[in-house]
């Protein structure tokens, strides 16, 4: 199939745009309520805001915080008292979504679910038929924040990876690209104007970003490190010291897709829900013994920071379970920075090795 | 692989709770069937497998069928009480309806052990993940060599599967050798830990695979028995038992480094848990 | 009863098993006429009573709830009502912030033998939860309309 | 500022020798907050910083500490949570060695940067009188005390010196910025029940369940056995619905009742921005009324709560 070539859609017409989507659809933006900017179904009085990264991931759009899988009703039986009889039924989602204004981070968020998620004959269907019925709408950034750092993980500030559209400020507007077949079927049906020169315009607003971001050195390349390190009891306490343990971190993350699953029920009906989790909390992996093989902050930490830059790398192909969006870093309530652990992770293996070696 | 065949990874299958049996004062085991009968005609699992049991409005939790794939009348679960889930559990009686999530998981590597002496080691209700092997084994008993069993509890009052006991004891194509932590009047076998009462009966570890399942501090020193008898790591097989929810791998909870017990595992050779780091 | 002539509201009791319980049975006893909209928990002590008991009633859609225990001094285990007293002090200043209309929640003292008393404590808080109406409920679904659909919503609210 | 800072550091080589840990702040990730610092050795002592930025209560570190040496940088707030610990016998006086600083006040990172636009930049910040000065890229920038500094910071009683072992700093008067800006209480109260549940819906319905509230309270204890996850009993579901949120911050607000020394830290941690600490405030207020009690003031009175007179004067109980 052909793309569509590129279009362009100026400032002011963007909100009726939007708007006139979701008309037949739900569409998530980026909108300013409450001090905060967070991806909300989007309305007539939203206040959307595009000025950079939304102080929540998208991940909802995909991975609600929780999600109902199941019901069930319990009923008794008619003539035999002591007897019930149960009803159990599953819960589909179906929801047409336009996800607008995710930035290219985010995007590539949804593919770190992809691997895990839509993973060959294990297809959870609650992600991938939200996944089937949602085209993403990413924002190629122009003004990365301090605590950014997608260019260190693999990621790219003007990248597609994991949207369907691509959208890239340029004077006056933005330029509309089709990333995938079903972003350029979805684009052709809409009545925008072409680009024209703004593409070249576009493509250079793209580099400019790429050259804008803050340095540093890359975050991959470390999975070995890490394991090595994971007996390494007094390096884990250190870096986890200030770590309070809450869920900023994997709550705001746009890659972190662990999850609980509970009933709660009400009388005779109830349902199970799924719920996001975290794996700073105790309870994440204390079992019904009273065992609990993460007991202190340290060991969780280890597995967090393993489980981004090792484990999930080993088994997918070297992607870190990270796309550098700093969330994490500027919303910790004890200013932790993830970059700086796995910094700290490999200058303490060098270091030790080094020392092994004389 | 054992996900693949649901559409719904989360969906349980309806079942119905044949019987029940009271195996020791916080153990019961449940016999069920899945109440669509060509569900049930046709469900295959391979021993070691896993199931997810719900009871709806308190949740899932894991447990081995510890029936033999060969002996389908129905599936097997035993149940240690120590939770709200297992609380639960022991209150339902025959005819009350479950779900069941299964096979979920890895199995015991049974074909590669075929013409191996078999040396069983299991303690308190580790001893039922061991029992669908056993009786797999069993059933099929020309394709096995020697087959040994240590079984150990607390004391006689907290034994599983004591009616099936005499059977095992009195077998001639099996040694069955039983021993508990505190003894009681009438007791005449081994009072001991387990890992002691091993080394005593020093099974010949060659040409032989070990199978042991416990507590993890018993598991811990069964495993040091078993080296000091001279049995490899990769000879020395566990299954595994970990705080398990979505029971396919995705959840994130139950994984040692790479490997999620839930959809890896629960059994593992002593040499691959020595790969991946110590988080037990 | 005018009050019992309209549509009966859900008020929780929770009442201290040896005064106000006994006294709330008195009333019964002597046949003396109340309302008929309270609820009735019945809990070893008041000092049994964590606030919380109380917050999630309302939450859980209780229109009013009461709380009654021994005298000061004649608390069964010598001193519960008067912890239980300043929590409850304190848990009126929690109600009014989130909502709910300090009159629906009181606190009061009766005693085994007091059955008029409990009879006139009933009818007159029954009037006073009567006069606000029904607490106002949450929206179901706000954040997530997903997730509790409504014929498995629990705790309809 | 720069003299405190040298005399606290000075205070701190000195201690460190008989100390398993000082707790202070230095430079974070992001420049408008300051992060913790676990000081082991002489060396880290240099990268100790003291400004206005400052923000996060450490006191929260001590309970988990217990059974070490622990030496402490607070300000006067901070000190206040120390004290509510001490008196809670949550942490010993004698394994606790106090540096308390003379603070101006402390930025909130989120409105400083709503204000400044970003964090980019910022260098400094320095409080004089009434204003925030935030030096970005070398431009002074200045902002009332109200748009950028946390609101406890209006009602601050002062560092009570004779608590600290070390007192960096003037032992002056605490900082005056005049009149604070509208709290979300004050707010509330203007408004009638229903309204009330609906603000309550609507700021709920934006949490995401992090407990970073709780996680970063110095005065919850329990932590890792919180009744927010505890499924026996089952006080809280686990469903979106923002009556069960409100539910724990119900919770929340009376497991601290007479104990909450409105530190901010649960409104600090929060990552979206909900008003949480106002259900605290409101009790606290009652709590001053009744019991003519504030905690965190002096570590040998008990917690209201925690005991009774037979006779309340300041209650009124109601006639029936």
């Amino acid at each position: 199939m052909v793309m569509p070539t590129a279009r362009y859609i100026a400032h002011d017409k963007l909100m009726p745009w939007l708007l006139g989507l979701a008309e037949g659809r739900r569409v998530l933006a980026p909108v300013r309520e409450g001090g905060k900017t967070l991806f909300l179904p989007l309305r007539e009085d939203s206040r959307l805001d595009l000025r950079g990264l939304a102080d929540d991931s998208a991940k909802a759009a995909l991975l609600p915080r929780c999600e109902p899988l199941l019901e069930f009703h319990y009923a008794k039986t008619a003539g035999v008292p002591s007897r019930t009889t149960l009803e159990v039924r599953e819960i589909l989602p179906g929801q047409e979504t336009f996800l607008f204004g995710v930035r290219p981070c985010d995007a590539r968020g949804f593919t770190v679910f992809d691997r895990v998620y839509d993973a060959g004959t294990r297809r959870d269907i609650y992600y991938c038929s939200r996944r089937d019925k949602t085209l993403v709408a990413a924002i190629a950034c122009a003004d990365p924040a301090e605590t950014c750092f997608c260019n260190r993980v693999g990621g790219d500030p003007g990248g597609s990876d994991g949207a369907d559209l691509l959208f890239t400020p340029v004077e006056g507007g933005f330029t509309v690209e089709a990333v995938t077949e079903r972003g350029g079927a979805f684009l052709r049906e809409q009545a925008l104007e072409e680009a024209d020169g703004k593409a070249e315009e576009a493509r250079e607003v793209r580099e400019a970003v790429r050259r804008a971001m803050p340095e540093g050195p890359s975050l991959d390349g470390a999975p070995d490190e890490v394991l090595r390190l994971f007996d390494d009891g007094a390096f884990w306490e250190s870096v986890a010291a200030k770590c309070l343990s809450c869920g900023v971190c994997s709550y705001l993350c746009p890659t972190c897709y662990c999850f609980n699953m509970t009933d709660e029920s009400n009388g005779n009906d109830g349902v199970r829900v799924r719920t996001w989790d975290n794996c700073m909390s105790f309870q994440f992996t204390l079992e019904g013994s009273g065992h609990n093989p993460r007991n202190g902050k340290a060991q969780r930490m280890r597995n967090r920071i393993g489980h981004k830059f090792s484990y999930y790398p080993k088994l997918h192909d070297g992607n870190l379970a990270c796309v550098g969006c700093g969330r994490c870093i500027a919303n910790c309530p004890a200013s932790m920075d993830v970059r700086a652990i796995v910094i700290q992770a490999r200058s303490r293996v060098l270091d030790k090795e080094e020392y092994a070696n004389e | 692989m054992s996900d693949s065949y649901r559409s719904n990874l989360y969906l349980p299958d309806m079942a119905t709770i044949q019987e029940v049996i009271e195996e020791t004062q916080n153990i019961k085991t449940f016999r069920v069937t899945l109440n669509n009968p060509d569900a049930m005609r046709s469900f295959r699992f391979e021993p070691g497998q896993v199931g997810q049991l719900s009871v709806f409005g308190v949740g899932e939790s894991t447990f081995v069928i510890n029936s033999p794939p060969s002996r389908m009348d129905y599936l097997q679960f035993s149940v240690m009480r120590v939770g709200e889930l297992t609380e639960r559990l022991h209150k339902l009686r025959p005819g009350d309806q479950i779900g069941v999530r299964a096979p979920l998981g890895n199995c015991f590597p049974y074909k590669a052990m075929k013409g191996k002496d078999i040396v069983f080691v299991g303690g308190g209700i580790g001893m039922a993940p061991l029992r669908t092997l056993l009786l797999y084994m069993l059933d099929n008993r020309e394709d096995y060599g020697k087959i040994t069993l240590l079984y150990g509890a607390r004391s006689p009052s907290d034994m599983a599967f004591s009616y099936e006991l005499p059977d095992w004891l009195g077998r001639p194509d099996m040694t069955t050798e039983l021993t508990v932590d505190n003894g009681a009047p009438g007791w005449e076998r081994h009072i001991g830990l387990i890992p002691n009462v091993l080394k005593e009966m020093a099974p010949s570890s060659k040409d032989a695979f070990a199978v042991t399942c416990g507590p993890p501090i018993m598991i811990r020193f069964t495993i040091e028995a078993l080296h000091s008898l001279g049995f490899e790591d990769d000879r020395i097989i566990t299954t595994l038992e970990k705080r398990m929810k979505c029971g396919v791998g995705i959840c994130g909870r139950c994984n040692i480094g790479t490997k999620y017990v839930c959809k890896d595992g629960p059994v593992f050779t002593n040499a691959q848990l020595r790969r991946q780091p110590n988080e037990m | 009863m005018s009050v019992t002539e309209g549509k009966e509201l859900r008020i929780i009791g929770f009442l201290c098993n040896w005064c106000s319980y006994a006294g709330a049975d008195t009333a019964g006893v002597g046949r003396f006429a109340q309302p008929t909209d309270l609820r009735i928990v019945r809990l070893p002590c008041t000092g049994r009573i964590n606030p919380l008991f109380i917050v999630r009633a309302f939450m859980n859609g209780a229109d009013g709830v009461l709380v009654s225990g021994c005298h000061p001094r004649d608390c069964h285990y010598s001193e519960g009502n008067f912890y239980a007293r300043r929590r409850l002090e304190t848990l009126k200043a929690l109600l009014p912030v989130i909502g709910v209309d300090p009159g629906r929640f009181e606190y009061t003292w009766v005693s085994a033998s007091e059955g008029q008393r409990w009879r006139s404590v009933v009818a007159s808080f029954t009037e006073q939860v009567h006069a606000l109406g029904s607490m106002p409920r949450f929206m179901s679904g706000t954040s997530l309309d997903l997730c509790l659909r409504p014929a498995v919503q629990p705790r309809v609210f | 500022m720069a003299s405190s800072l040298d005399e606290l550091k000075t205070a701190i080589r000195k201690a460190l020798p008989g100390l398993d840990v000082v707790i202070a702040w230095t430079a974070g990730p992001d420049a408008l907050s300051h992060a913790p610092l676990f000081i082991t050795e002489e060396a880290d002592v240099a990268r100790i910083e003291w400004d206005p930025r400052c923000s996060q209560n450490l006191a929260g570190y001590l309970p988990g500490l217990r059974g070490k040496k622990a030496g402490i940088v607070a300000k006067g707030c901070d000190v206040r949570s120390i004290v509510e610990l001490l008196q809670e016998k949550l942490i010993d006086r004698e394994d606790v060695v106090i540096f308390g600083l003379d603070c101006q006040g402390a930025v909130d990172a989120r409105s400083a940067r709503a204000a400044l636009g970003s964090s980019r930049g910022v260098r400094d910040v320095a409080i004089d009188g009434a204003s925030v000065c935030f030096s970005v890229n070398g431009e002074p920038r200045f902002f009332s005390p109200g748009e950028v500094l946390q609101s406890k910071c209006f009602g601050c009683a002062g560092a009570d010196a004779g608590l600290c072992d070390h007192f960096a700093g003037e032992r002056g008067l605490p900082p005056q910025f005049g009149n604070p800006p509208e709290s979300t209480l004050e707010r509330l109260e203007a408004m009638d029940m229903e309204e009330r549940l609906r603000f309550w819906e609507t700021q709920m319905s934006r949490c995401i369940r992090c407990y970073a509230c709780r996680s970063a309270c110095p005065l919850c204890v329990c932590q890792d056995h919180c009744a927010a996850q505890s499924r026996e009993p089952h006080w809280v579901d686990q469903t979106d619905h923002p009556r069960e949120k409100l539910m724990f911050q119900a919770i929340h607000a009376l497991h601290t009742a007479g104990r909450c020394t409105e530190c901010g830290e649960c409104e600090r941690a929060c990552p979206m921005g909900l008003p949480v600490m106002t259900l605290k405030r409101a009790l606290n207020r009652r709590i001053k009324d009744v019991f003519d009690y504030q905690a965190g003031i002096d570590p040998n009175q008990t917690p209201p709560l925690f005991e009774f007179r037979e006779v309340e004067t300041n209650i009124k109980e109601r006639e029936w």
